[in-house]
């Protein structure tokens, strides 16, 4: 054991390379001091400059090695710092979304935020079940507050909702992790002691112990069966929020699955066939998500189904197992982000202008913004998987991982993902269409509500930005995958 | 001295009757306690696995109190908030969101 | 010196010109249709310099067998221990493609201009026409199979709203229809360019990986021949493969790594068949959706129907085509196995829809369907010679997607016309109009006649060329690849051709003039700009029936070195 | 060759002059066109004067496929020559008839263009040197065809007559391509003159027909050869296709006269002669018994009609079913021979016809009265106002009867003859055939006698006869068809079919063909059978003379209340009927029917397939609502609350999705186990 | 000795929670909770760990029971009837329960430790210590999770949006 100053000596050091998360953390109470001196005004800006600073640092203090900080519950490493970049981006994106509305001038809603970044970062820095415990602890409880945002009835239903099935999950987790710290003795779970406890551990409890804790995570990530929340938190909660739910904790989430996912499939040499588990999960995710979207009339509940099916799409890299499906699951992570987050951007827009909530309100919207309709068409083009968009990019890399993996282990429920997941995109195709069907096909059947002259709003420049951005990465995937083949995963 | 397994069965039990508050209970701080209940369960399973010389199962069950504590807070604070807008916090009487 | 890039420009100026048509300003509004007929002209100045130039080259198939080639690289990823992967600019056109490109440009000509009434939300018509132009044209020429995935997809869109918009009725069902069936064929093909792509290298690139050639030098067949042959022999580390969307490497065995799931020699087997079998046959499905072959085809009827008709024009007269052209490009001669083994089903197929397509020709009461039921007839004769893979087959094959472009797009125009009068299209409700409208039924007899396959029309020396090539399809171990009971049933359909033809003629045109629904003043014969419309197809119908050679000469040696490269397997 | 280029394009020229020639310079566009048919015939008459036998051949190439390449060529032999002269001589007589039969006709300039264009590919079937081609114009005849029996498109009648004759040749041209595929598959080119030169080098063996290029199982020679036939048959109007002769008289007469009797009905049989040698046995029988049987047909269907131009249209089924006879039992030349003796008789009596028709329909239009000018009840005693057409009139007749001295006679003589000689060789059975040919004399001769007596004896039955003769336009065709009928102009000696100048000339080619393993012997008495075919057409004629002659009181019965033998004969044997219940109606049903599968079954499937998609979405939901909260209703009403059930149907969701996730992590602890 | 002290605490745990399972009233569920929170906690204590079950009577039954109560009081009209709660799911929810019963304790058979488990009792400042050195991290992360977990329960709790938003 080491003596006690070299431990907080090392705390020290460890703290040098957590600057990012000390940005976060120093924000996250900066911010609640604004708040209480009343000015807010300087909320939403400052919250931008705290993630960008956040975000610089993550740029510059890119890691040379993995390194094991704070006694080694958490391991910092390229991939990590790349997930946390996803994370802080769709932070700032989803405040940036919170620009129009009321929420901008609530100091409750930046401090809820921060601790979703927070826990995100910390749940894909951990390498101890303790940390992945707070973590998502963390997560949650931001999370649970942040949905009765909008302070009505429906918004207090979700929440309770929430509440219920998140406390039931994590507390089915922790039983988990008991067992496995029983069969263990130690929750470093990258230590190799632990992998080797795990490969010696008895079948029955071992399996019984991983499936529970792998409840906890498909209940962030949202993946079926797990997934019953989201519709109604992505209906009653305000859109900017929503917007954060379906990129950072969910990818949070999937970041730590796929790293969780390492080490129980242990190298192939356990006894438990993770792959056709998760590959399994993933259809059905796919399945429920898509075919649930269907019939949906409400544009965010349907975004909430696609979420659940992106889930499904998230989780494929994860089964294929190798290092280029780890950067495909980036790319498309990052693509996925940038997707959802212009979507909802719309959706917001036209919720705070237009009070529009359900798909067929939507009708005839193209005469008055036709850019942003324009621009919404591109993005559920990209949702769906087609070119000319990353999304049919990001796609493309999973699926050629996975076929990779299936030419490799030849399993048939991988080979059914394979297929499922292609053709979910023509089930997929079907409700996307909705919204730019009634945009455009059908003419508008009352006034707009909204009169405004201006038919131009910055939206426009936002949405666009981020719509080039998809375009952008279809024709040049190479530059964000240069950037990502950079990255030294170490498994 | 008592048998380790017997801490686990406790546990499961206590584990199961928590299960069964959440899973039956309308009442949504009857459902708190029932989450409470797991937790403890959990516990009990970290400090009974504990090997003599190690901490870590005591400070994950300290943890676990520490978030339980938060958690309550906060489930608290919605339940109430539900009680303000529905005037009952019967979880199967919340029910405004259709789809 | 712009000769070089003249199918760049065919795919790039319809997308500027959409771009800029975007950015016109509203009082402009009477000149957008000038602009896409500009670039429609244009493009028909390129296509007759591409027809001049174009030599037909007598050489295997390979990249020298292509002609106007562009090769850029675009998509560089390192996959690191997979080797890299790369997807290219890569454009070129060869004999099954020259013929094609040109009839795309003329097609896409005769839409903008049965446009030309156009009268709502003119400036999205004619950017999602011009961008459906790109697509259409990009999808002829592009030789990587991402670039052609690219184009294929992409081309959905602008159909799905040129549809949905300006469409009948129906229209918004006709579209979604489309737009799924489509998409659901795409995913096919997708699923199986996965596969190839993860399975075949580029021998240049990964030459150079190896260090067998220095960057920029000129690859000779020998290195090829090199670097295949330390590919066959498992020489080469996986992390210095570059493997390649190129459609042409692709094509080549020799390229296909041996332990890929794709290769030849992988004895795994997916659902009880071969690997190769199957994406053969998603290949197959992918494109035949597009073609269509029954039992794929309901989209058609209905897509047909409900489009405006210088859509129907493009779809009938185009992008049909683009699933035969796809099923030669792609199933048939990356999976030359595939071909030979489903030859016999591929014919059937073929066969059916000839058959079938006619019966419901002769069943159908609306004039669009009608001609969109033939359409799925003549498309069978495309199936049909391709399967027999022989010279006059293959050739016939193409023969017959060329001609049936221009005479259907004629077709489409002239359900167009009488639509355009009386915005009803059930053959019942007229009777006797060759009274009224002489003119029109000129051009209707000889449309249709052409149609049913009347010697000096392009349609007969297609059907016979595909009859002759399916009696005598290609023998495989002294087996003729189809039973010459098949070519014989064929016949059959065209006897039913002339029926519902005939039959129509007799009904809406002769007898006594009649007309339900509209008052008959309203009935006028057609004008100067329609009868535009119909000149150039007549020509062209005629031209391509009396003077095969205009275009059988461009292709012959394509189609040679394609029938070797299959059956060489 | 130059000339023979020139024949084949100048009609051609007419049907373009036609075209651009403006709608007042309409007669000028016709006079050009007879212009340059008499120069087509007469350049037709010095290509055969000059031929004597020797083949012209010329040809290039069309485009080639692969390494083989398709020629266009021309070849003009002896039988080729004498069509050649044949067309275009009636051509030419009948665009000038035509000229003022048509005078008032709307689409005066569609009908020359037309016409010209039919003369223009029937030219082209004549003068091809290869199948495809032959095939090439073989469609445009007869799309020309199908053109002009609509020329009076008004006409419901008319244009259902037109579409018949398209769709039932359309049948025939069916088979003409599935020979085209087995030709090009056994001998690789088309060329007449290969074919001839690699089908003699073929064998029969084994059940096998091999040639130099490809083997076939022996059965495909035989569908070459029904194939061919089959387009015989479809074009020639040979039983079982013949319907669509009687209704294309809806069409102009002379149209009839030049295209449904004279030249285009033949070019079955003048194809039949060029793919001689690909005739094997069993065709050649079934040819010979198609074509006695459609001989008799005709001829039982000519027997009651009372449509002038119905009668010869059956006159016509039935010798053109006399040629092919002549074919199928091996000689193509009597056939040949019959087919140029009855183009110019048919043609006369068409023309006579067309003569009488066209006066009484303009005496009828001048006084306003409605009457069908083609009926022969309203006619006779027409003799006096129309002399020269009852002349030729009289000539035709005699010569389609067979009298001596008669062209008709020397040609069905040859055939029948011909057909004895078969027969005897053939076994017992096939004397059906001559029988049948021998019977169709007499009902020849019946039918026609009963013609004459009824347009131009007794009495004229018309109240109001003021009809006469139409002028030059009518007459000189007339008379030069008429002269063309005589004996005398065919051979020498005219009871002598074997001294014709024609046949004489033509080269033999029995032993060309697979369908004869021997050359038939001439075993018969040209003289009995020449004499027995002149009494059965006198007790024909006598027959008609008893019950038709001038002076009794003839009692037109209605159809309806015609004996049965007399209605199967006015009904053409109802195949019409026939066709009608069984193959149309077949397809009626199976279109149908395949409409039903198409729109209730395949495109359901399909929306059933998109469907199955949203009611698995709904199903998602009824598993949300009544699974996972039915599972709660089933334990309530299993603890005996059944008052709960329909709350907790819609309520205790958070609860009831715990559940149903937990039951999915057991479900996936037990998949692991 | 110890033995029949252990059995009767779990007695008491497992019991008071059946009662929690099984009462109607939610008042004395709050109170069978400290009941069952005290008989863990002193089964804590046979685990040799001491400080964690002072902690559990500490947090829990002085802070979250009173909170629970509060809310109990809070959510309750207060003016006389009784405070009772019904049930719902009974019949699946218990097959659930005991379904997921049968597999912990199937599981629990696994489990190769067996034997008895030899506890030691760690010191009070040991505790402290690797409080703030070896568990720095999860300590400050707790005090994080606390902080954001005040600042939720006071929005939550607090007034409605109007006069938040000002």
């Amino acid at each position: 054991m080491d003596s006690l100053t070299d431990k907080i000596s090392n705390n020290l050091i460890s703290l040098s390379y957590f600057t990012p998360e000390l940005i976060l953390i120093a924000g996250l109470l900066l911010l609640i001091i604004v708040d209480l001196l009343k000015k807010k005004n300087l909320l939403f800006p400052l919250s931008l400059v705290v993630l960008g600073l956040a975000t610089w640092q993550l740029l510059i203090s890119w890691p040379q090695e993995a390194l094991l900080l704070f006694e080694g519950f958490i391991k910092l490493d390229q991939a990590s710092t790349a997930w946390r970049l996803i994370l802080v981006i769709g932070a700032f994106i989803s405040i940036l979304i919170s620009a129009r509305g009321t929420l901008r001038s609530i100091g409750e809603f930046y401090t809820l935020t921060f601790g979703i970044v927070l826990g995100g970062h910390l749940l894909v820095l951990s390498s101890h079940l303790l940390i992945v415990y707070l973590a998502i602890e963390l997560m949650s409880i931001s999370a649970y507050a942040l949905t009765l945002f909008t302070f009505d009835k429906r918004g207090s239903e979700a929440a309770v909702k929430y509440l219920v099935f998140g406390a039931v999950s994590s507390a089915i987790m922790l039983y988990g992790i008991s067992w496995i710290y029983t069969l263990t003795g130690s929750l470093f779970f990258l230590e190799p002691e632990f992998t080797g406890a795990l490969l010696s551990a008895p079948i029955v409890p071992l399996s019984i112990g991983l499936s529970l804790v792998l409840v906890g995570i498909l209940f962030k990530s949202g993946a079926v069966p797990f997934h019953v929340w989201s519709p109604d938190v992505y209906t009653a909660a305000p859109t900017p929020v929503v917007a954060l739910f379906s990129v950072v904790p969910k990818l949070a989430a999937v970041a730590f699955l796929a790293k969780w996912f390492l080490v129980i499939h242990l190298f192939g040499l356990g006894s438990i066939d993770w792959v056709t588990i998760l590959s399994i999960l993933a259809i059905l995710s796919m399945l429920f998500g898509n075919f649930s979207a269907l019939r949906q009339q409400n544009a965010k509940r349907m975004m909430a189904y696609s979420s659940i099916a992106h889930t499904g799409f998230l989780m494929v890299p994860i089964v294929s197992l190798s290092e280029q499906a780890t950067r495909g699951l980036l790319f498309y992570a990052f693509v996925f982000l940038i997707m959802n987050l212009a979507t909802f951007l719309v959706i917001h827009f036209f919720e705070q202008k237009q009070r529009i909530r359900n798909i067929k309100e939507y009708a005839g919207i193209v005469k008055k913004y036709p850019l942003l309709s324009i621009l919404l068409v591109v993005l559920m083009v990209s949702l769906v998987g087609l070119p000319p968009t990353a999304g049919f990019t990001a796609k493309l890399l999973i699926f050629t991982s996975l076929w990779e993996s299936y030419a490799v282990s030849g399993k048939p429920w991988v080979l059914a993902l394979f297929i499922f997941g292609l053709l979910n995109t023509v089930v997929a195709l079907f409700f996307y269409l909705k919204i730019p069907f009634y945009m455009i096909f059908r003419s508008m059947e009352s006034q707009p509500v909204d009169n405004e002259t201006n038919s131009f709003p910055y939206e426009n420049y936002f949405a666009g930005l981020l719509v080039l951005a998809l375009l952008v990465l279809f024709f040049k995937p190479d530059w964000l995958l240069g950037f990502i083949n950079k990255i030294n995963f170490v498994f | 001295m008592i048998p380790v397994e017997h801490f686990y069965y406790i546990s499961a039990l206590l584990f199961s009757i928590g299960l069964a508050v959440v899973l039956t209970r309308k009442n949504a701080i009857l459902i708190l306690i029932g989450i409470e209940l797991m937790l403890n369960a959990a516990n009990l399973n970290f400090l009974a696995s504990n090997k003599s010389g190690d901490v870590e199962g005591q400070f994950f069950a300290l943890f676990v109190i520490v978030v339980a504590a938060a958690e309550a807070a906060v489930g608290l604070a919605i339940i109430l908030k539900v009680y303000k807008h529905f005037k009952t916090i019967d979880l199967d009487k919340i029910a405004e969101i259709k789809d | 010196m712009l000769q070089a890039y003249s199918l760049s420009i065919l795919i790039f100026l319809p997308l500027l010109a959409a771009f800029l048509l975007v950015f016109m300003p509203k009082p402009l509004k009477g000149y957008y249709k000038f602009i896409a007929l500009g670039v429609s002209i244009i493009q028909l100045i390129i296509g007759v310099n591409l027809y001049l130039d174009y030599e037909s080259l007598n050489a295997p198939y390979s990249i020298d067998a292509f002609q106007f080639v562009e090769r850029v690289p675009w998509i560089n990823l390192d996959l690191q221990s997979l080797g890299k992967l790369s997807a290219e600019y890569f454009l070129g056109i060869d004999g099954l493609s020259v013929g094609l490109v040109l009839l795309s440009i003329v097609v896409l000509l005769i839409g903008v201009l049965a446009s030309w009434n156009i009268q709502e939300k003119v400036k999205a018509y004619f950017s999602l026409y011009l961008v459906l132009n790109a697509s259409i044209i990009g999808c002829f020429v592009a030789l990587d199979f991402l670039l052609f995935y690219l184009f294929f997809e992409f081309m959905l869109l602008p159909m799905y709203f040129l549809i949905g918009l300006w469409g009948g009725p129906r229209r918004e069902y006709a579209s979604i229809k489309f737009f799924l069936y489509t998409l659901l064929g795409s995913i096919f093909i997708l699923i199986v360019m996965i596969g190839l792509y993860t399975s075949v290298i580029d021998p240049g690139a990964t030459a150079t990986e190896l260090g067998l050639i220095a960057d920029g030098q000129p690859l000779t067949p020998f290195i090829i021949d090199q670097v295949q042959e330390r590919l066959q022999n498992g020489e080469i580390m996986p992390n210095q493969l570059v493997r390649t969307f190129n459609m042409v490497f692709m094509t080549d065995a020799g390229n296909v790594i041996p332990d890929s799931f794709l290769s030849t020699l992988n004895p795994q087997l997916v659902l009880g068949h071969s690997a190769r079998f199957i994406g053969f046959l998603l290949l197959f499905v992918g494109f035949a959706i597009k073609v269509p072959v029954v039992p794929f085809h309901t989209w058609l009827p209905d897509a047909h129907v409900e489009a405006p008709t210088p859509i129907s024009v493009v779809l009938a007269g185009i992008l049909l085509k683009i699933g035969g052209y796809g099923l030669f490009r792609t199933a048939y001669l990356m999976f030359p196995d595939g071909a030979v083994h489903y030859a016999w089903w591929v014919g059937l197929l073929g066969v059916i829809s000839i058959i079938y397509g006619a019966f419901n020709a002769l069943a159908s009461e609306d004039l669009k369907r009608l001609i969109a039921f033939s359409s799925v007839s003549h498309m069978g004769f495309v199936l049909l010679g391709l399967a027999a893979l022989s010279v006059e087959g293959v050739s016939g094959a193409i023969y017959q997607m060329v001609s049936h472009g221009f005479i259907s797009a004629a077709l489409f125009l002239i359900a167009g016309v009488i639509y355009d009068r009386t915005h009803d299209r059930l053959i019942e409700n007229y009777s006797g109009l060759a009274s009224q409208m002489p003119k029109y039924t000129v051009i209707v007899v000889i449309f249709f006649f052409a149609s049913l396959g009347l010697p000096g029309f392009s349609g007969f020396i297609a059907e016979i060329l595909v009859l002759l090539g399916s009696f005598g399809s290609a023998t495989v171990e002294g087996i003729p690849l189809l039973p010459r009971g098949m070519a014989v049933t064929a016949v059959f359909g065209l006897v039913l051709s002339a029926a519902y033809y005939l039959w129509t003629i007799q009904r809406m045109f002769f007898g006594k003039y009649h007309v339900k629904r509209v008052s008959s003043d309203s009935i006028i014969d057609i004008n100067k700009r329609e009868f535009t419309l119909f000149l150039p197809l007549i020509v062209f119908a005629l031209m391509l029936g009396i003077f095969p050679s205009v275009l059988l000469d461009l292709i012959n040696d394509s189609v040679v070195s394609f029938v070797n490269t299959i059956l060489k397997f | 060759m130059i000339t023979v280029v020139f024949i084949l394009t100048i009609p051609l020229a007419g049907f373009i002059t036609n075209i651009l020639v403006s709608e007042r310079q309409a007669k000028l566009g016709a006079y050009c066109s007879v212009l340059f048919l008499l120069l087509s015939t007469l350049g037709a008459a010095g290509i055969l004067f000059s031929i004597e036998a020797q083949m012209m051949i010329s040809q290039m190439d069309w485009f080639s496929v692969g390494n083989q390449s398709f020629q266009v060529g021309l070849l003009v032999d002896l039988q080729g020559a004498m069509m050649l002269a044949v067309v275009s001589l009636i051509s030419f007589l009948v665009h000038l008839y035509s000229i003022v039969y048509m005078a008032e006709d709307r689409g005066y300039r569609r009908y020359f263009a037309v016409l010209s264009l039919f003369t223009f590919a029937m030219n082209g079937i004549i003068l091809s040197n290869n199948l495809l081609m032959i095939f090439l114009f073989w469609e445009l005849v007869g799309l020309s065809s199908y053109l002009l029996i609509g020329h009076w498109y008004t006409k419901t009648l008319a244009s259902k007559a037109a579409k018949k004759a398209f769709i039932v040749n359309r049948i025939g041209d069916a088979g003409f391509i599935v020979a085209l595929c087995i030709v090009w598959f056994q001998f690789g080119s088309f060329n007449l003159i290969d074919i001839q030169a690699q089908m003699e080098a073929s064998q029969i063996q084994d059940g096998y027909w091999s040639s130099e290029l490809n083997i076939l199982p022996k059965i495909w020679l035989s569908v070459l050869g029904i194939g061919l036939f089959l387009a015989a048959v479809g074009k020639s109007a040979q039983f079982p296709l013949q319907v669509w002769l009687p209704d294309a008289m809806e069409g102009p007469t002379p149209v009839s006269a030049l295209i449904h009797a004279a030249t285009m009905v033949a070019a079955g049989v003048f194809l039949m002669s060029r793919v001689f040698v690909l005739l094997d046995g069993l065709t050649l029988f079934i040819i010979a018994t198609i074509g006695a049987t459609t001989a008799f047909m005709g001829g039982v269907a000519a027997l009651t009609q009372f449509d002038i131009k119905k009668v010869l249209a059956y006159s016509t089924i039935s010798q053109l079913g006399y040629m092919l006879m002549g074919i199928g039992v091996g000689s193509y030349e009597a056939a040949l021979f019959h087919l140029f003796t009855h183009a110019f008789f048919k043609a006369a009596l068409f023309l006579a016809a067309g003569s009488v028709i066209h006066s009484l329909h303009e005496m009828a239009h001048k006084n306003h009265l409605e009457l069908d000018a083609q009926d022969m009840r309203i006619m006779g005693g027409l003799k006096s106002k129309f002399p020269v057409t009852f002349y030729a009139y009289l000539i035709g007749s005699f010569a389609l009867m067979g009298l001596p001295l008669f062209s008709g006679f020397l040609s069905k003589d040859a055939l029948l003859v011909a057909s004895v000689n078969w027969s005897y060789q053939m076994g017992e059975m096939a004397y059906l055939v001559p029988l049948l040919a021998f019977l169709t004399v007499l009902l020849t001769s019946f039918y026609m006698v009963r013609q004459l007596l009824f347009v131009f004896f007794g009495k004229p039955r018309l109240e109001n006869t003021d009809v006469h003769e139409g002028g030059w336009h009518f007459k000189l065709p007339l008379i030069i068809l008429s002269i063309l009928s005589l004996g005398m102009i065919w051979s020498l000696n005219p009871f002598d079919y074997s001294t014709s100048w024609f046949l004489t000339a033509l080269p033999d080619k029995f032993n060309l063909t697979p369908g004869f393993d021997t050359i038939i012997a001439d075993v018969t008495n040209h003289t009995v059978i020449g004499l027995s075919s002149v009494i059965l057409v006198s007790v024909g004629a006598g027959l008609a003379w008893l019950k038709f002659r001038p002076g009794k009181k003839l009692i037109f019965s209605e159809a309806s209340k015609f004996t049965f033998l007399e209605k199967v004969s006015f009904h053409n044997w109802y195949l019409d009927v026939l066709y009608e219940k069984t193959v149309l109606r077949f397809i009626r049903v199976s279109t149908s029917s395949l409409e039903v599968l198409e729109h209730r079954i395949i495109d359901r499937v399909v929306n059933l397939l998109g469907w199955v998609g949203v009611i698995f979405s709904f199903l998602l939901r009824w598993f949300d609502r009544a699974i996972v909260d039915g599972l709660i209703n089933f334990s309530a009403f299993f603890s005996g609350q059944v008052g709960g059930m329909t709350k907790s149907f819609q309520y205790g969701k958070v609860q009831s999705f715990v559940i149903f996730a937990l039951i999915s992590l057991l479900l996936i602890i037990f998949l692991i186990l | 000795m110890t033995e029949i002290v252990f059995y009767f605490f779990a007695v008491l745990t497992v019991v008071s929670a059946f009662y929690i399972l099984f009462t109607k009233n939610i008042l004395h569920a709050a109170l069978a909770l400290i009941i069952t929170l005290l008989g863990v906690a002193a089964l804590y204590v046979f685990t040799a760990a001491e400080f964690v079950a002072v902690t559990q009577i500490m947090i829990y039954i002085g802070g979250i029971v009173v909170l629970i109560v509060f809310g109990v009081m809070l959510t309750n009209d207060m003016s006389g009837k009784s405070i009772s709660a019904a049930s719902i799911n009974r019949l699946s929810g218990a097959l659930i329960a005991l379904a997921v019963l049968l597999t912990l304790i199937y599981g629990s058979q696994g489990f190769t430790s067996g034997g008895y488990g030899k506890y030691t009792i760690t010191s009070m400042e040991n505790l402290g210590k690797e409080l703030l050195t070896t568990y720095l991290l999860p300590f400050e992360v707790a005090a994080v999770l606390l902080l954001v977990a005040l600042v939720a329960a006071s929005i939550v709790a607090g007034n409605d949006l109007k006069s938040r938003a000002s």
